[in-house]
């Protein structure tokens, strides 16, 4: 799974993009989040509560309940501020 | 026509572009932001290729469904601008001034709540991420219904 | 800046001009008005020397005085004009862009409603003033408050 | 006294511009378009009853009450039609 991240959380994770294959439990957005939490310090600082974050899978918005799956592009990133 | 681009665009070229040469159009609207300066020294503009061109297409699409235009161009820059430089361009042509201008707000609006650009500004204190304003939101709320 | 001419004028060197060299404009916002083809094969703007400038100041005036706007250019063709060509031209430079829309579509809302121009169109079956449309009225109407 | 015709109601008076010295009476629009219906049947017709006509005395909009007096310029025209 393509794990993108962008803006601040770019900076706090320290990177902008890992391939990750969480394990096959974790279904939806919010469980893959949970799990993200685990993986480093930076990433639970990233995911902390309270974090206004945004999440894509395969480019296009979605919510905590959306479903994940081995080969999607799962996105995080902050309220966006183009324009 | 949607671009995002690092470079600058030709606001004139574009406009003219959208109307030459044909004799349907009633009403060219336009819309450009640009970097103000002030405290802010520079800003980089952050993006997710892909996402931001599916994103603003989508835009484009629910526009052209609710009103009548006959063309529409988006223009977004990325990268590092200094005050005073351009950072987007929305242009629309319709055979209607009113389907213009509201088309045109519409996108904007549309645009900075959907289109994942992201600002890094850089003031007197360093560099910090804009944060997105509850004001947007509400502007591009007014679309929904 | 008000200017009403017979001869064509630039949008993107009139649209350029509101900007350059300044860092203190967030949002530039314009309208340009073509004749449409169709049916009319060409049309002749005619105007009230004098009255027609002073119409287009005191528009511009209230728009300064409602909304922060940091330059305006309108511009107003009259003579005989050909499908496809530009009629007029609003522009508006703005801190922000919620200013900048409202006042462009203020200003030709209420030069459509209050500025001395007629219209008058050669059709097929020869040349006829154009009628006031009551439709215009009412999106001026929208403005008074 | 100097009176000003556009669009139709110049093609229907027969010129866009005339200088007139209306009597003494003649002291509000209302009474100078009554007074220039007299003048001819040009006049009478693109004044007649059920014409759309704006009226501006020294270049500002002006009702049927507004005064007028030797020296304005007043002009008559229909709902202007411009943008």
């Amino acid at each position: 799974m393509k794990i993108l991240y962008f803006a601040w959380l770019r900076a706090k994770i320290g990177t902008g993009e890992e391939d990750l294959s969480p394990p096959a439990e974790i279904a939806t957005v919010g469980a893959l989040i949970a799990w993200l939490k685990t993986c480093s310090r930076g990433h639970a600082e990233a995911f902390a509560e309270g974090s206004l974050i945004r999440a894509a899978v395969n480019q296009d918005y979605a919510g905590l309940d959306h479903p994940v799956a081995a080969g999607d592009e799962v996105a995080f990133f902050p309220p966006v501020t183009g324009g | 026509m949607i671009r995002v681009q690092s470079e600058d665009f030709d606001p004139g070229a574009e406009i003219a572009r959208l109307s030459d040469g044909r004799t349907d159009i009633g009403a060219v609207t336009s819309f450009i932001g640009l970097v103000r300066g002030g405290d802010i020294r520079a800003m980089t503009l952050e993006h997710y290729p892909g996402m931001t061109e599916r994103q603003l297409a989508a835009i484009e699409a629910e526009a052209c469904q609710r009103w009548p235009l006959q063309a529409v161009t988006i223009i977004h820059r990325v990268g590092r601008l200094l005050p005073g430089e351009r950072i987007v361009l929305v242009a629309i042509a319709s055979p209607h001034r009113a389907a213009a201008f509201e088309a045109c707000e519409f996108i904007i609006d549309r645009l900075k709540t959907d289109a994942p650009f992201w600002k890094l500004e850089e003031r007197h204190d360093g560099a910090h991420w804009v944060e997105a304003k509850g004001n947007d939101d509400a502007r591009a709320q007014r679309w929904r219904k």
